[in-house]
C-alpha cells in the first residue's frame, strides 16, 4: 500500500468540505476519484498534499504519516501533484517550467530511470518544439502537458491528477489520456480526480464515488460499471 | 472569608504606602514654564540641546534661590511633531491643563506662527527660541510674542552686509522650499541691492526638504556661472548639498554663502569635507562669539558633561533665554504674561551673548549675528570661521517704521 | 470576522423592516449619549477638572466622525484608503479659504461648503480609483492624497504654502476661553453626522456596499452596478471627512498642509484597526483611545512614541485583529439575535466576577488620571502626587478619600482576578502591579496603555487557545456550544 | 546649441543616472520583495537607514576603512530583516495585505525610534573614500568620481546582478516562478518558507546596500527613512509592482525627470513627478511594465 487516507475531515475556514474521506492506493495502481463538482475531490488532493491539513483523520504515505505537513516536504517524499488549473508558471518559457519542477528521487533512482527533459519530451512531443515559449502562450492541452511534465520532473513515486481532462478539446483529450496510460505502463502510480468519468474509468484500475464529502462507493472499475444504480445516482452516466 | 477579604485591601494598601516615598520639600508654587519642541523626527537634532540648555538655566536659577522671592522654575516639555497642528494642540494643552505661566518654544517657522496665533487669542505669553521667520514679530507681531534670538532678517542681511564688501556680482538662490528659505532669500536680496549696486539675480532653485540627491540642481548652478551662490539650505540638508557640491569642484568656482553654515551642528558632522573659504553664518560659536567668556566657559562644560558635545547656537540660545525670561520676572514682580511683556519689551538685557535689548515694538531681541570664512584650524578636526562680519542686532534688523510698514501692508493684503 | 458582518446585517435588518426611526433603539442610544455628552463640560466645569478635557473631547469627537466616514469606505466598502488625510485638507481648506478671502462670506454657509467640497473631490479622484482593488487603490489614493498635499504646501499665494492659512475669522462665541460653546457645536454636528452615517450603513446602499466588499464578482453578476456604488461611498466618506476637516480648522483658527499630509491616514486607520473595522462604533472607540494613549504616554516620552505607537500596532495585528469592538461583537457568534439578547449574551460571556476586573481596570485608571491632573480638586497646589506623601502628610479628608476609592478600586481588581486561572491571575496581576508601579515612580498617567494591554491579553489567550476560555467560569461554555451548534 | 547639447543636456542626464542609480539601488529591494512575498515593506526605508548608520558605524570603528563596510554593513541589516521576517511577517502571511502593510509600518516606527536611540539625534555624516573625492572629466564636463566609480557601477551591477540572478540560475528561476504561484512551487518540493526568508533577506541586502552606497553623499539622521520611503514607492509603482525591469525603468524616468524638471521648472519639480505617477496609474494601474494581475496577489 503505498497510500492509505483513514477518515479525513478538512475544512476551509468555517465551512467543511470533507467528512471523513478514507482511501487507498496500491503500488503501480491507477485509482479514480470520481463526483460531480463541488463534491470534495480537489480538497481530498490537496489534503494529501498537505496545502489543506485535515482537521482529523491521518494520511499515510509509505508507512510514514505525513498528515498535514507542508507540502514541500510531501513532495520531497515523492508525491507529484498536478494541481486542476494547470497553474504553469506563465511568465517562464516551457523549459524553465520544466526546471522548476526537478528535483532527486526520494529514495535513490527511481527504478533507475531520473526523469530528465528528454524523457518528457518522449511522453509529450508537442512540448520538445516549445521550449522556448512562455507558458502564458500555450494553448490548454499543451498546458497541461506542460504541468504533468512539470511534475514528473521531481520524479514522483506517486502521482496526483486533478482533473487533467478538463476544458480540453476531445481531441486533446484522447492524446492525453494516451499518455497517462503509457506513464502507467511505465510503472507510475497514480491517483485521478475526474468528473469525466469517461475518460477516467478508460485509465483506472479501481474508483471512489464522492459525494457531499464522503466516499459512497469504492470498488473496481468492472464492479462500477455492473453497478448502474450507484452509476446513475453519482455520476449522471 | 471576611478577614480572607479584609487582607486583601491591606496588603495592597500597605504596599501602596511603602512605595510612597517622604517626599516633603517645596512650599512655595513653582513657576511652570512649557516648552513645546519637536522632540522626535528630523527637527530633534536641534531641539533636543535647546532643551538642556533651559534646564541647565534652570538649575542654576532654582539653587540660587529661584525666582519671585523663592519660587523654583519648572519645565514642562511637550512635543509638537514638527506639525502645527499638534502644535496649537499642545499650546492650549500646556495652558489649560498643565496649567503653565507662559511657554517657550518652538522650531519651524510655520509652527511659531501658529502658536503665535493662540498665544494672541488665549493672551499667554509665547517666547520664541528657535524659529525665525521675521514675520512672527513682524507682519505677524502681537503683544503676546517674544523673540529670544536672531530672525531671517537678522541672518539674511547680515550675509548680504558681508557679501556687499565682496565684488561678486552675479548671483545664484537655493533655498529648501518652504517660508524659512523664501523669507531669508528675500532678506538678502533685498538688502544687497541697496548695499551694492549693480547685483544680478541669475534664478533659483527650491529642492524640497529632505532632497537626498542634488546633482540636477548643482549642475544647474555651475551651467549658469553665477559668482556666488545664496544659500539657506539647513541641517542635514545643507552637509548633503556640500558634500555632493565639493564632489563636482562646485566650491573652487563658485563663491557658497551658507546661511547658518558656521554652526556646528553643520561644520562638526562635515569635518574635513567642508571646503575652505565658504562664507557662513553663525550666531555663536563656542569659543569665540560671545561676549562674557567666563560664564560661557562655565556653560560650555556644564553642557558638555550633560549632552556629550560641544554647545551649538540653539543650545545656548535655551540657556540665555532662561535666564532672560527670570529676569524679567523678577522685574516684573509676577509670572503673569502681561505684566512679563510689559517687563521685557524695551528692557535690556545683559547675557552671554553680549547686552542685548527686547524691541519695545516687535519684541525681538537685538543678539549680534556673524558672517564668516570657513578655513581649516590647527587644532580642530573641524573648519572655523575667520575675517568675520560681526552685525550687531540694530544694525541689521528691521527698524521701527519698516516693521510699521510692513504690518499695514500685511493688513491690507489680509482682508 | 465573517460572524460579525451577518450580525451587522442582521442588526441594519432589524433597522430597516419598515419601523419608524423613533422604534430604532440606536436613535435613542444616539439621543443618550447626546445628552450627556452636552451637559459633559458643565460636570468638567463644576468639579474644577482640567478645560482641557473639552478641548481633548472637541478633538476626539471630530476624529471619531472621520474615523467612521473612513470605516465606511474600509469596514464596509473593503476600499483601503491611504490618502483620505486629503478630505480633511480639502475640507479645513475650502472652509478655510471662503471664510479668508471673502469677506462677506457666512460661516454656516463655508462649513456647509466644505462637505460639498470635499464630495466633488472624491468624485474626481474616486473617479480614477474606484476601478482599482486592493494594494492599487490604496497606493492610488496615496498618490492622490500627496499631491492635494502637495498643492497646498506649493501654493504659497492661494494657500499660503507651507504656512497654511493662520488667523481665519471665526464668529466670536467660537473664541470662547473655557471652549464649551465650541465643543457643544461640534458635538450636535458630529453625533447627527455620525447617525447619518449610521442610516447611511444600514440602508439598502450599506448592504449592497457589504456585498460587493463581500464578493464583488457575485455582486456584479446579481447586477449591481459595482464601480457606481463604490464611487458613492467614496463621496459620502469623502463629504463627512471634509466636513471634520473643516471642524478641525475652525478649532484651530487655521489651516496647514500637514492636516492633508499621509501620516494623518495612517493615524485614521489605526483608530479603525484599533476599534474594529466591521465595525460601525469601532472607530470611535478607537478615535478616543489613540487620543488618550497619545494625551498621556506620546506626550510624556516624546523620544519613543513612534515605539509606543509601532508596538501597540503590533500588538493589535496579533492579539486583536478584529479591533477592540470587533472582538466583543465576534464573541457573539450567534447572529440571529437583536441588539438587547446580543448584549445580554455578551455579558453572559464574562463571569460577573470577571466583570469586577475590567470594571476596576477601567475605574483604575480613571482615578488615576484625574490623581494625575495638576490642580484638580484631589491634589493640593504643592504637591505633584498626594500618595506619596501618605504618610507624612497625615490624615487628611482628601486622603482618606483616595485611600477608600483606592482600596475599592483595588477589591474590584482582586474580586475579579479570582475568575481567572491561576496563571492569567497572575499575569493579571503582574500587568495592573507594573502599571502602577509605573504610575507613581515615572509620574505618567498610562491609563490608555494600561487598558489596551489589559485587553490584548485577555483576548489573547481567548483568541488563540480557545482552550483557555474555560479560565472563564460561568456562561461562557453554555454560549459556545450554543453558537456551534448553530454553525453545524 | 551645439554647446546646449554637449554640456546642458549630457550633463543633466549623467546627473539623471546619478539619481536613478540611488534610488534604484534602494528600490529594487522592495520591487523583489513585493514581487514573491506579496508584502509592499514599508519598513524597506529603514533598511536603507540602518545601512547608512551600520557605514558610520563601521566607518568610525575602522578610522576610515569605507570599501569593507558596503557588504558589511548590508549583512548586519540583512540580520534585523530575517528576524523581522520571522518574527513579525511568518505569522501573518495568510492574513489580509491591509494587514501586513500596517504592521510594516508599525516596523518603521519601532526601527526609527530604536535608531534614534542608538545613535542619539544628531547629524552625522561619512567621509567619502580616499580617491573619491574628487571630480573627473568625462566628454569636457566634471562630474564627481564617487558617483561614476562607485555609485554608477553600484546601480548597474545591481540590475545586472538581479536580472542574471533571476534568469540565469536556479534559485532565481525558482523566485519567478514564485512570483506567479506560490503554492504551486511548494507542492513542487520548494521550502515556501525558506524561500521566503532568503528573499526578504536579499531585499534586506539591497536596502542596506543602497543606505551604504548613498552614505558618503549625504547626511545621515533619523528620518531619512521616511524621506526615502514614498520616493521609493513612486519608482516601484511607476515601474509595475513586483517588476524588476520595471523598476530599473521606474528609476531611470524618475532621474532624469527630476533631473530635466530642476533645469526647465524648477519650483513644480516636486509635483509633476507625482501627476506623472497618477496618470501612468490611471491609465495602467500595474505599471508601466508591470503584470496584468489586478490585486496584487
Amino acid at each position: 500500500m503505498i497510500l492509505e487516507v483513514n477518515d479525513i475531515y478538512t475544512s476551509y475556514g468555517l465551512s467543511q468540505i470533507l467528512f471523513g474521506i478514507s482511501i487507498n492506493v496500491d503500488e503501480g495502481e491507477c485509482v479514480a476519484l470520481l463526483g460531480r463538482n463541488g463534491v470534495g475531490k480537489t480538497t481530498t488532493l490537496r489534503s494529501i498534499m498537505g496545502l489543506t491539513a485535515p482537521t482529523k483523520g491521518s494520511v499515510v504515505y509509505k508507512g510514514n504519516d505525513i498528515t498535514g505537513r507542508a507540502s514541500f516536504r510531501v513532495a520531497k517524499m515523492g508525491v507529484g501533484f498536478v494541481p486542476e488549473e494547470r497553474r504553469i508558471f506563465s511568465d517562464l518559457s516551457v523549459r524553465e517550467n520544466l526546471e522548476t519542477g526537478r528535483k532527486p528521487a526520494a529514495n535513490g533512482a527511481n527504478g533507475g530511470k531520473e526523469w530528465t527533459i528528454d524523457r518528457v519530451h518522449e511522453i509529450f512531443p508537442i512540448l520538445e518544439g516549445l521550449s522556448d515559449r512562455k507558458g502564458g502562450y500555450l494553448s490548454g492541452g499543451e498546458q497541461q502537458m506542460l504541468t504533468v511534465g512539470r511534475t514528473l520532473m521531481g520524479n514522483p513515486d506517486l502521482l496526483l491528477l486533478d482533473e487533467p481532462s478538463e476544458g480540453l478539446a476531445p481531441l486533446v483529450v484522447r492524446d492525453l489520456s494516451n499518455q497517462i496510460a503509457r506513464l502507467k505502463e511505465e510503472g507510475m502510480t497514480i491517483l485521478l480526480c475526474e468528473q469525466n468519468a469517461k475518460f477516467a474509468t478508460g485509465l483506472s484500475d479501481r474508483a471512489y464515488i464522492l459525494e457531499k464529502g464522503q466516499v459512497r462507493f469504492g470498488g473496481t472499475i468492472d464492479e462500477l460499471q455492473e453497478n448502474e444504480e450507484i452509476r446513475d445516482q453519482y455520476l449522471g452516466l | 472569608m471576611r478577614r480572607r477579604t479584609f487582607s486583601k485591601i491591606l496588603v495592597p494598601a500597605i504596599a501602596l504606602a511603602l512605595m510612597a516615598t517622604p517626599a516633603m520639600a517645596a512650599k512655595k508654587k513653582p513657576v511652570k514654564i512649557g516648552l513645546l519642541y519637536a522632540l522626535s523626527g528630523l527637527a530633534a537634532v536641534y531641539t533636543k540641546g535647546t532643551v538642556i540648555g533651559h534646564q541647565i538655566a534652570a538649575e542654576e536659577i532654582n539653587a540660587a534661590g529661584g525666582v519671585l522671592g523663592g519660587r523654583k522654575i519648572k519645565f514642562v516639555t511637550r512635543d509638537n511633531k514638527l506639525k502645527p497642528g499638534i502644535a496649537v494642540k499642545e499650546f492650549r494643552r500646556l495652558v489649560t491643563r498643565d496649567k503653565v505661566d507662559f511657554v517657550m518654544g518652538v522650531i519651524s517657522s510655520g509652527i511659531a506662527l501658529a502658536v503665535s496665533q493662540v498665544a494672541k487669542e488665549m493672551k499667554v505669553l509665547f517666547v520664541d527660541t528657535i524659529a525665525q521667520t521675521a514675520a512672527l514679530t513682524g507682519e505677524q507681531g502681537h503683544n503676546y510674542v517674544i523673540r529670544t534670538n536672531t530672525n531671517s532678517t537678522v541672518i539674511g542681511r547680515t550675509a548680504a552686509l558681508a557679501a556687499s564688501r565682496q565684488d561678486w556680482k552675479k548671483y545664484y538662490f537655493i533655498g529648501p522650499d518652504y517660508e524659512w528659505g523664501h523669507r531669508v532669500n528675500a532678506d538678502f536680496w533685498d538688502f544687497l541691492r541697496v548695499k551694492k549696486q549693480g547685483v544680478e539675480k541669475l534664478g533659483d532653485l527650491w529642492p524640497k526638504l529632505g532632497e537626498r540627491d542634488y546633482s540636477a540642481h548643482i549642475t544647474a548652478m555651475l551651467n549658469a556661472k553665477p559668482d556666488a551662490v545664496f544659500s539657506s539650505l539647513w541641517g542635514g540638508d545643507l552637509i548633503a548639498f556640500i558634500k555632493q557640491a565639493s564632489a563636482y569642484g562646485f566650491f573652487d568656482k563658485i563663491q557658497y554663502i551658507s546661511t547658518g553654515g558656521g554652526d556646528l551642528d553643520i561644520l562638526k558632522p562635515l569635518g574635513k569635507e567642508m571646503p575652505d573659504g565658504v562664507m557662513a553664518t553663525y550666531l555663536y560659536a563656542f569659543d569665540t562669539s560671545p561676549v562674557k567668556q567666563a560664564e560661557n566657559k562655565k556653560f560650555i562644560a556644564e553642557f558638555k558633561k550633560r549632552a556629550g558635545y560641544i554647545p551649538k547656537s540653539g543650545d545656548i540660545i535655551g540657556y540665555v533665554s532662561t535666564y532672560m525670561l527670570a529676569e524679567a520676572m523678577n522685574k516684573a514682580g509676577s509670572a503673569d504674561s502681561d505684566a512679563i511683556v510689559k517687563a521685557m519689551r524695551g528692557s535690556k538685557f545683559a547675557t552671554i551673548l553680549g547686552d542685548i535689548e527686547v524691541r519695545k515694538i516687535d519684541g525681538q531681541a537685538t543678539f549680534a549675528y556673524h558672517a564668516g570664512f570657513t578655513y581649516t584650524h590647527p587644532k580642530y578636526p573641524f573648519k572655523r570661521l575667520k575675517d568675520v562680519t560681526r552685525a550687531e542686532g540694530l544694525e541689521v534688523l528691521r527698524t521701527d517704521a519698516e516693521v510699521e510698514k510692513a504690518r499695514m501692508e500685511y493688513k491690507k493684503k489680509g482682508s | 470576522m465573517a460572524t460579525s458582518q451577518d450580525s451587522l446585517q442582521d442588526t441594519a435588518g432589524a433597522v430597516g423592516k419598515g419601523q419608524s426611526a423613533f422604534r430604532d433603539p440606536v436613535l435613542w442610544g444616539f439621543l443618550v449619549a447626546l445628552v450627556l455628552f452636552f451637559w459633559t463640560p458643565e460636570l468638567i466645569i463644576y468639579m474644577e477638572w482640567a478645560d482641557f478635557w473639552i478641548i481633548f473631547l472637541t478633538e476626539a469627537f471630530i476624529w471619531s466622525l472621520f474615523a467612521v466616514a473612513f470605516n465606511l469606505l474600509m469596514g464596509y466598502g473593503g476600499l483601503i484608503s491611504f490618502g483620505q488625510a486629503a478630505y480633511l485638507g480639502i475640507g479645513g481648506y475650502t472652509a478655510g479659504l471662503l471664510l479668508k478671502y471673502l469677506v462677506w462670506m457666512n460661516f454656516y454657509v463655508a462649513l456647509v461648503a466644505a462637505p460639498i467640497g470635499g464630495a466633488l473631490a472624491a468624485l474626481v479622484i474616486g473617479y480614477f480609483c474606484i476601478r482599482r482593488t486592493h494594494i492599487y487603490f490604496a497606493i492610488l489614493t496615496l498618490a492622490f492624497g500627496h499631491i492635494v498635499y502637495l498643492i497646498a504646501f506649493k501654493w504659497y499665494d492661494f494657500t499660503g504654502g507651507d504656512n497654511g492659512l493662520i488667523g481665519i475669522p471665526v464668529p466670536e462665541w467660537i473664541k470662547d476661553p473655557t471652549f464649551v460653546s465650541y465643543y457643544k457645536f461640534v458635538l450636535v454636528i458630529c453625533m447627527v453626522s455620525i447617525y447619518l452615517l449610521w442610516r447611511i450603513v444600514n440602508s439598502p446602499f450599506g448592504k449592497t456596499l457589504t456585498a460587493i466588499r463581500e464578493n464583488e464578482v457575485r455582486a456584479d453578476f446579481v447586477g449591481i452596478n459595482v464601480q457606481r456604488h463604490k464611487l458613492y461611498a467614496f463621496m459620502i466618506a469623502g463629504a463627512f471627512s471634509a466636513l471634520a476637516g473643516a471642524l478641525i480648522m475652525i478649532n484651530e483658527r487655521s489651516v496647514y498642509p500637514d492636516l492633508a499630509h499621509w501620516t494623518q491616514s495612517t493615524q485614521v486607520l489605526l483608530m479603525s484597526l484599533l476599534g474594529g473595522v466591521y465595525t460601525f462604533f469601532g472607530p470611535v472607540v478607537g478615535a478616543f483611545l489613540l487620543l488618550t494613549m497619545d494625551a498621556d504616554i506620546t506626550q510624556n516620552y516624546p523620544e519613543i512614541w513612534q515605539l509606543f505607537l509601532g508596538g501597540t500596532l503590533v500588538l493589535i495585528l496579533f492579539a486583536l485583529p478584529g479591533g477592540i469592538v470587533g472582538f466583543i461583537q465576534e464573541r457573539d457568534e450567534n447572529a440571529a439575535d437583536d441588539m438587547a439578547t446580543r448584549m445580554a449574551k455578551l455579558m453572559a460571556q464574562f463571569s460577573r466576577k470577571s466583570w469586577y476586573f475590567f470594571g476596576g481596570a477601567v475605574s483604575f485608571t480613571v482615578f488615576f488620571s484625574i490623581l494625575q491632573t495638576p490642580d484638580s480638586w484631589w491634589i493640593s497646589e504643592d504637591w505633584d502626587f498626594e500618595l506619596l506623601s501618605l504618610i507624612t502628610w497625615g490624615i487628611l479628608p482628601r486622603t482618606i478619600l483616595q485611600l477608600v476609592v483606592g482600596a475599592a478600586i483595588l477589591w474590584w481588581l482582586l474580586r475579579g482576578i479570582q475568575s481567572f486561572q491561576a496563571m492569567h491571575r497572575w499575569l493579571l496581576l503582574a500587568f495592573t502591579v507594573l502599571s502602577l508601579a509605573l504610575h507613581i515612580y515615572l509620574e505618567t498617567p498610562l491609563s490608555g496603555l494600561l487598558l489596551v494591554f489589559l485587553w490584548a491579553v485577555y483576548s489573547f489567550y481567548c483568541l488563540f487557545e480557545p482552550d483557555t476560555r474555560q479560565a472563564f467560569s460561568g456562561g461562557i461554555e453554555v454560549v459556545k456550544d450554543a453558537a456551534q451548534e448553530a454553525a453545524e | 546649441m551645439v554647446d546646449f547639447f554637449t554640456n546642458v543636456f549630457f550633463v543633466q542626464l549623467v546627473n539623471g543616472l546619478f539619481i536613478a542609480a540611488g534610488i534604484y539601488l534602494v528600490a529594487s529591494g522592495l520591487s523583489l520583495v513585493f514581487g514573491v512575498l506579496g508584502i509592499l515593506n514599508f519598513a524597506h526605508g529603514s533598511f536603507y537607514m540602518y545601512g547608512a548608520f551600520f557605514v558610520f558605524t563601521y566607518v568610525g570603528f575602522t578610522a576610515g576603512d569605507f570599501w569593507p563596510a558596503l557588504f558589511i554593513a548590508p549583512m548586519v541589516v540583512v540580520i534585523l530583516g530575517v528576524v523581522m521576517e520571522v518574527v513579525f511577517l511568518r505569522p501573518i502571511y495568510k492574513a489580509d495585505p491591509l494587514y501586513q502593510l500596517l504592521l510594516t509600518y508599525a516596523m518603521v516606527l519601532i526601527f526609527g525610534d530604536l535608531v534614534k536611540i542608538l545613535y542619539g539625534a544628531e547629524n552625522l555624516s561619512v567621509a567619502r573614500p580616499e580617491g573619491f573625492e574628487g571630480t573627473v572629466t568625462i566628454a569636457g564636463s566634471l562630474f564627481p568620481s564617487y558617483q561614476i566609480f562607485v555609485l554608477l557601477p553600484a546601480g548597474f551591477l545591481t540590475v545586472l546582478g538581479l536580472y542574471l540572478f533571476l534568469n540565469r540560475t536556479n534559485v532565481g528561476r525558482t523566485v519567478r516562478a514564485a512570483t506567479q504561484d506560490r503554492e504551486m512551487i511548494g507542492a513542487l518540493g520548494v521550502n515556501v518558507r525558506l524561500l521566503y526568508t532568503g528573499v526578504f533577506a536579499i531585499g534586506a541586502f539591497l536596502g542596506g546596500l543602497g543606505g551604504a552606497v548613498l552614505a558618503p553623499m549625504g547626511a545621515l539622521y533619523p528620518g531619512m527613512d521616511f524621506d526615502v520611503i514614498i520616493e521609493v514607492f513612486l519608482v516601484v509603482v511607476l515601474g509595475g509592482l513586483g517588476s524588476m525591469a520595471g523598476t530599473a525603468l521606474g528609476a531611470l524616468i524618475y532621474g532624469e525627470l527630476k533631473s530635466f524638471g530642476i533645469l526647465w521648472v524648477p519650483e513644480l519639480e516636486s509635483v509633476f513627478i507625482y501627476v506623472l505617477m497618477a496618470v501612468v496609474l490611471v491609465a495602467r494601474p500595474q505599471g508601466l511594465l508591470g503584470k496584468k494581475v489586478e490585486g496584487g496577489h
